[in-house]
């Protein structure tokens, strides 16, 4: 927070139908928002898998939301009651890493609520803002240093190895 | 039940036979009220005419007492105090600025307040934390044969009260009912008196307390309750000037809590009755007292 | 990075559309084009005015050909827009149409953003995850999904019947479903209809006949759909027929039955009359009635209730034997290839708003009963008068009763300037009263609406432009003794006028159904904020849903007069027919699969599935996919322990490429 | 003779950010989405008295008519019964709107002279500000006296009446912890929260 300038960066997952249409709507309307939240679009807040919003993290997002169908509204019937579940035992293992819950968020937004993605988005980066920096890559290289002995060049995380070349991993 | 309580200055003044009779009926059901330490005028209308900050600062400074005395809710029965103490309340919370100079003036008294103490209206107390069947259990001499207009005036319900309908409030008429009486159907029943108009502005302050009047007694009302100090002295007290002015509008005006007293049993010299200009006539089959 | 993928090496090109200004007023898009230019793999990198023109696909198909580009991406507007329009542009450019990736960076970057610079940052960043994304883009083929050729229609009303008409006259099986006993709704209680003054019976009792003789149309009343599945081409849709103790077949219509009822008068308020006259338990809703057969009120009727009963019904009947008191709810399966939602709208509740007294005040009545009154065959036998049976001499009409106001509903209900004029001109038809409108605007916008306007003010209709404030039985004045008191300021005099009037009608808004929710649940339909039916586009996707064969028309969708609902039904109906006339519709290959040699067979993924598309193959222990059944939300594809199941277009390395390209560029 | 006045209103006589500055009152940003419907006039029960009705009032502020609206006695006869704010269809707070225009009225020292409510408003706030309480007899004498002798004398009936059933308080009530309030009422002032002397 010692940089007045510094912008919290945002990952936002969207589901098709609901979520990204709203941003779309809120566009449409020219609701005018923060543009720190940078959107990825998926068919459904199901499909967003818990490695998603940790790669998001350790990559540098200070916050990531996730946007779904209310429920009872999913596309495809329930499959934000999945994401539910999913974002609730996520939500506890990042509390043990340390990771504040405002940093990642779940929100139902239905297709015509425009100006709730514009009052979230704010919101979301008003609340970042005042939590500071996640800066987990760098946590991570002084985590590592902890852990490693100091000699060692090859300190360097598996973790971060894998996340560098994805297609090696899942090729 | 317990709950703080703020006269406001017109209970201690005109409207002295409200606080008079607001005690006995609370106390004769079983409710604790105890008077905030030191609380001042809550800045009524006049305050906000003349600087807004400042009636919030006033207003805040019974809150911020109030919060103190206790987890308690706080009993405003006079419908400006209600008005003011509950708007500030909402300012408070809505608007930043507004917080922030509150704040800033609270922590210079070494005071605080954090948002806690909601304000309540007798009559919502009464209806929903007392409950008519208890009150019905106390009532000993039903109001049988009175018919009541149920008079509520502008700012007990409006505009930030939840506990009734802006323009068609019934919490008066349940209780007035539950205590027996007749409730005429008094369709002006959250009309403006003219409030300090009247003194200010008789030409267009007393017309409204005449129409009033007049309706009250077209619809065959004995007596108009009220729940508001200002209405009262309105009401009850110009009727000589209001008659000279547009004819004949004689009814009297008490306080609901008056009129709760009676049901009750309580003597009329207790519940402040003495006080009236036009007095209201005795009831019917009234056991000789005094 | 891989720059060798499976069709060599990969060449992108990369396109950043100006939209004239609405994305180049805020995103420096040469600035985006030099920034993407730089990252490996992008062959061409160009900014242009309108990528979605003629020429803008132009320019993608020849650098695909001169460039032997093998990538495109395309940063614009939202996909949801225009991306089947990019998609093939790159098909006719001769490369398989999801190696495309389109970035949007109007809806959700330059319309909603100040700040140039922030803008531009944000273009960037989302143009650079896009280009690590496209990468790994394989050539997909879309799957065909036959039509069942029958459609569906809910809703009863001039919308829904003139849908059904419209695709049984083309040859299409049309199911016709309605709440009701008869269909028919709001239009048959009204007289006439504006600006043309025809009878309204006159003009919808023949549509109403012709669905019930049609060949093609199956009618359903006093029916309602409770389950749906499936999905375009394939809806299974549960009907359920209530009970209405009087056999379809055999009723012929000669309401014996109802004379003969042991209740000698009506008792019980007529719903078709809005309670203005009193029905029995057996009843016929209005005489045009379709279908005609009568109805008996399961609630009002003494032998349904407790079974003792004389029955002067059955005696009535006699041998038709078309009264049957064994009848029970139905439930039928049926097989749809679309549906057209048309469930219209309801009134809002007078009694809401207290100032005007309706409820409390006998002559305070809704334009709705007006209008009964005002009808031949409604309950005064089309006289005008007061409850006391005198004709007023003075009539007062407000509008915008519930609409234009934040505490009840906001909308304009688009019908009741129009609704209100026609019915001050029959008023002043029928009785000598003089009428006066109180309004806040005339929208009289339809063909032929602002003509009628000018028409009431030549009649004399006087109008008051001033929201009215209250209604009150109190008077101040000698004129004002035992009338209604009408408190207004004529904003345009300038001065709070108080107006004594006999009758007050008052011109209620229109409403969503009080069920619309659970209706928008059925079909997996969205509302907006007001709770009307939300369409896929506002202007250029009017009738269709976000769920694909599951139209809207009418009033559900929004306020609107019988003229447009009808030109709405007509487009459903067309958009239903383009469909089933095609046969097929082609599926977005966004299915999940199963790497085989990865699935260990845990099973946690099948009962994931909303649609069962996953089975368990007990010889090989391994999951198998359905990909015709598969709709591609990718829910199991994020929860597979092992990672073996993967999503076309979805795929994880497509998506982690993304999130790094997002984070790349601050 | 028949006395004729220009009406027309000049570009030079609008009083540019008056509108901004009273929508920057808390409460008064829904000012803009007025639609004139007309429903705050028709429900004031004081609007009959007024020169412009509250509807006419807020289209004068909105177009930036400073003068002309301070001027108008309209917000003195407001007797604050938030009918119009509870009735709005906009949700306009007309009271609110009210008491910032009578608290820049005070501030300009526009109002009518002698005119008794803008001086009720003032002697409140003084009895206010020096006693923390309001008795409301002594009050109403103090009006009198700075408004209308007059009226005074014509109500000696009243004041019989009040005395007679014990309502006519003329023991002065106050608070006791008075230099508490002075200091917070001061705070709000400076925003320092060291009282400065009011003059």
């Amino acid at each position: 927070m010692s940089d007045p300038n510094w912008q919290p960066r945002i990952v936002a997952f969207f589901c098709n139908w609901c979520t990204y249409t709203a941003a779309d709507l809120a566009g449409v309307s020219r609701l005018k928002h923060a543009s720190n939240a940078r959107v990825i679009r998926l068919m459904c807040s199901g499909r967003v898998d818990p490695q998603f919003i940790l790669d998001a993290l350790a990559r540098g997002a200070d916050g990531v939301l996730i946007g779904g169908c209310h429920l009872g509204d999913c596309h495809y019937g329930e499959g934000n009651y999945k994401t539910l579940r999913r974002f609730q035992m996520l939500q506890r293992l990042l509390r043990d890493m340390g990771i504040e819950d405002q940093r990642v968020r779940l929100e139902w937004i239905s297709a015509s609520e425009g100006e709730r993605v514009k009052t979230v988005i704010n919101d979301m980066v008003e609340q970042l803002r005042a939590l500071g920096p996640l800066n987990l890559p760098q946590r991570r290289q002084d985590w590592d240093r902890e852990m490693t002995p100091p000699a060692g060049p090859a300190g360097n995380s598996e973790l971060a190895e894998q996340h560098a070349e994805p297609e090696a991993a899942h090729a | 039940m317990k709950y703080s309580y703020f006269p406001g200055c017109s209970l201690k003044g005109l409207g002295r036979a409200y606080e008079e009779s607001l005690l006995p009926v609370m106390k004769h059901l079983g409710v604790e009220l105890v008077e905030l330490d030191d609380w001042n005028c809550c800045g009524a209308t006049a305050y906000m005419s003349v600087d807004e900050t400042k009636a919030a600062v006033l207003a805040a400074r019974n809150l911020a007492i109030a919060e103190k005395a206790g987890p308690r809710d706080l009993m405003a029965p006079c419908s400006a105090c209600y008005l003011v103490l509950n708007k500030t309340k909402h300012n408070i919370a809505d608007f930043p600025e507004i917080n922030a100079a509150v704040q800033r003036a609270l922590g210079n008294a070494k005071l605080t307040y954090s948002g806690n103490v909601p304000v309540r209206h007798p009559l919502d107390i009464l209806v929903n934390d007392v409950g008519l069947d208890v009150i019905k259990e106390k009532v000993v001499r039903p109001l049988k044969g009175l018919k009541v207009a149920p008079y509520y005036g502008c700012q007990t319900v409006r505009p930030y009260a939840t506990f009734d309908d802006a323009w068609n409030p019934t919490t008066m008429d349940r209780l007035l009912a539950t205590a027996g009486a007749e409730v005429v159907h008094f369709p002006l029943k959250t009309k403006c008196c003219g409030g300090s108009l009247t003194g200010t502005v008789p030409e267009a302050g007393l017309r409204l307390t005449y129409i009033l009047l007049k309706e009250a007694v077209r619809r065959g009302a004995d007596v108009i309750a009220t729940a508001c100090p200002l209405c009262q002295f309105n009401l009850d007290a110009y009727q000589d000037q209001i008659s000279r002015r547009w004819g004949p509008a004689r009814i009297a005006t008490v306080y609901f809590t008056q009129l709760m007293g009676l049901a009750f049993g309580l003597s009329p010299e207790q519940l402040g009755l003495k006080r009236n200009f036009v007095p209201m006539k005795p009831l019917q089959a009234e056991p000789v007292t005094a | 990075m891989n720059t060798n993928h499976k069709n060599g090496k990969v060449r992108i090109g990369f396109y950043v559309c100006h939209c004239g200004h609405n994305i180049a007023g805020m995103v420096d898009c040469p600035a985006v084009a030099q920034y993407i230019a730089k990252l490996p793999g992008v062959v061409v990198s160009r900014d242009y005015k309108y990528m979605c023109s003629d020429p803008g696909q132009e320019l993608i198909q020849q650098d695909i050909r001169e460039h032997q580009l093998n990538r495109v991406v395309v940063a614009s507007c939202s996909p949801l827009l225009h991306e089947h329009t990019f998609r093939n542009a790159v098909t006719a450019g001769g490369l398989n149409p999801f190696y495309f990736q389109m970035v949007n960076i109007r809806e959700h970057d330059s319309w909603v953003h100040t700040d140039r610079e922030e803008a531009t940052a944000k273009a960037k960043s989302l143009a650079h995850a896009a280009i690590c994304r496209v990468r790994f883009h394989r050539a997909l083929e879309t799957t065909r999904v036959p039509i069942h050729p029958d459609v569906l229609v809910v809703g009863g009303g001039i919308t829904g019947i003139h849908a059904a008409l419209t695709l049984g006259n083309a040859g299409k099986k049309v199911f016709l479903v309605e709440r009701d006993p008869s269909i028919g709704g709001h239009m048959a209680q009204f007289d006439k209809t504006f600006p043309t003054l025809d009878c309204a019976a006159c003009i919808l009792t023949p549509k109403m006949s012709a669905v019930r003789s049609h060949e093609n149309i199956t009618l359903w009343s006093y029916s309602e759909v409770v389950k749906v599945s499936g999905y375009v081409g394939n809806y299974t849709v549960t009907v359920k027929r209530k009970p209405r103790y009087v056999n379809e077949d055999l009723c012929v219509g000669c309401l014996e039955c109802i004379q003969a009822c042991i209740f000698k008068e009506g008792k019980f308020p007529d719903e078709f009359n809005v309670g203005l006259s009193k029905r029995k338990p057996i009843y016929i809703p209005f005489p045009q009635a379709v279908p005609p057969v009568v109805v008996i009120d399961p609630d009002r009727c003494l032998q349904v209730r407790t079974g003792k009963c004389k029955k002067t019904c059955l005696e009535a009947c006699a041998d038709r034997k078309a009264i049957d008191f064994t009848q029970k709810e139905e439930l039928v399966e049926i097989k749809v290839g679309n549906i057209i939602v048309a469930t219209g709208f309801k009134l809002f509740d007078a009694k809401r708003i207290p100032q005007y007294g309706y409820g409390l005040y006998p002559n305070v009545v809704t334009a709705i009963e007006l209008e009964r009154l005002v009808n031949s065959s409604g309950p005064t036998a089309g006289e005008i008068v007061l409850r006391d049976g005198r004709p007023p001499k003075s009539v007062g009409m407000i509008l915008c009763v519930g609409s234009r106001d934040m505490k009840t509903n906001r909308w304009c209900s688009r019908t009741c300037c129009m609704h209100s004029m026609k019915l001050a001109q029959l008023v002043r038809e029928h009785t000598e009263a003089d009428v006066t409108v109180f309004y806040m605007d005339i929208r009289a916008p339809g063909k032929g609406c602002e003509e009628f306007y000018d028409k009431s003010l030549k009649e004399g209709i006087q109008f008051v432009r001033g929201r009215v404030a209250e209604v009150t039985d109190w008077a101040l004045a000698p004129e004002e003794e035992g009338k209604l008191v009408i408190r207004v300021e004529d904003t345009l005099a300038g001065f709070v006028r108080r107006i004594p009037v006999d009758m007050i009608v008052l011109a209620t808004g229109m409403e969503p159904q009080a069920d619309a929710q659970d209706v928008r649940r059925l079909f997996n339909m969205s509302c907006g904020t007001e709770g009307w039916f939300l369409e896929k586009h506002p202007k250029l996707a009017p009738v269709s849903t976000f769920t694909d064969g599951v139209f809207i028309a009418g009033c559900c969708q929004g306020p609107k007069d019988i003229p447009d609902s009808i030109a709405q039904a007509g487009a459903a109906a067309a958009e239903a027919m383009a469909l089933i006339d095609k046969g097929h519709i082609e599926q977005e290959p966004n299915t999940a699969y199963i790497v085989e040699a990865d699935c260990s067979g845990c099973k946690s993924c099948i009962p994931l599935c909303p649609y069962t598309a996953i089975a368990f193959d007990e010889a090989k222990q391994k999951a198998q996919i359905n990909e015709a059944l598969c709709k591609g939300c990718g829910t199991c594809v994020a929860s597979c322990p092992s990672g073996s199941i993967r999503q076309n277009l979805f795929e994880d390395e497509e998506i982690f490429s993304e999130i790094e390209g997002v984070l790349a560029y601050v | 003779m028949m006395r004729i006045e220009r009406r027309i209103k000049y570009e030079g006589d609008r009083v540019r950010g008056f509108a901004k500055e009273i929508m920057s009152v808390s409460g008064c940003e829904q000012l803009q989405s007025c639609i004139q419907c007309g429903t705050c006039s028709g429900t004031c029960p004081l609007s009959i008295y007024m020169d412009f009705s509250p509807r006419q009032v807020v289209a004068l502020v909105r177009a930036d008519f400073k003068n002309e609206v301070l001027r108008s006695h309209t917000v003195w006869l407001c007797a604050s019964c938030y009918a119009c704010t509870v009735e709005c269809p906009r949700q306009i707070r007309i009271t609110d709107i009210m008491y910032a225009l009578k608290q820049r009225a005070i501030q300009d020292g526009i109002y009518p002279k002698r005119f008794p409510i803008a001086v009720l408003a003032k002697e409140f706030y003084e009895m206010v500000r020096r006693k923390g309480r309001i008795t409301e007899t002594l009050l109403v004498m103090r009006l009198f006296l700075k408004t209308n002798w007059g009226a005074a004398l014509g109500s000696w009936r009243l004041g019989l009446g009040m005395i007679r059933t014990g309502r006519f308080g003329l023991r002065p009530e106050h608070i006791e912890r008075r230099a508490e309030l002075a200091a917070m009422l001061a705070t709000a002032d400076n925003g320092d929260g060291k009282p400065k002397e009011r003059q």
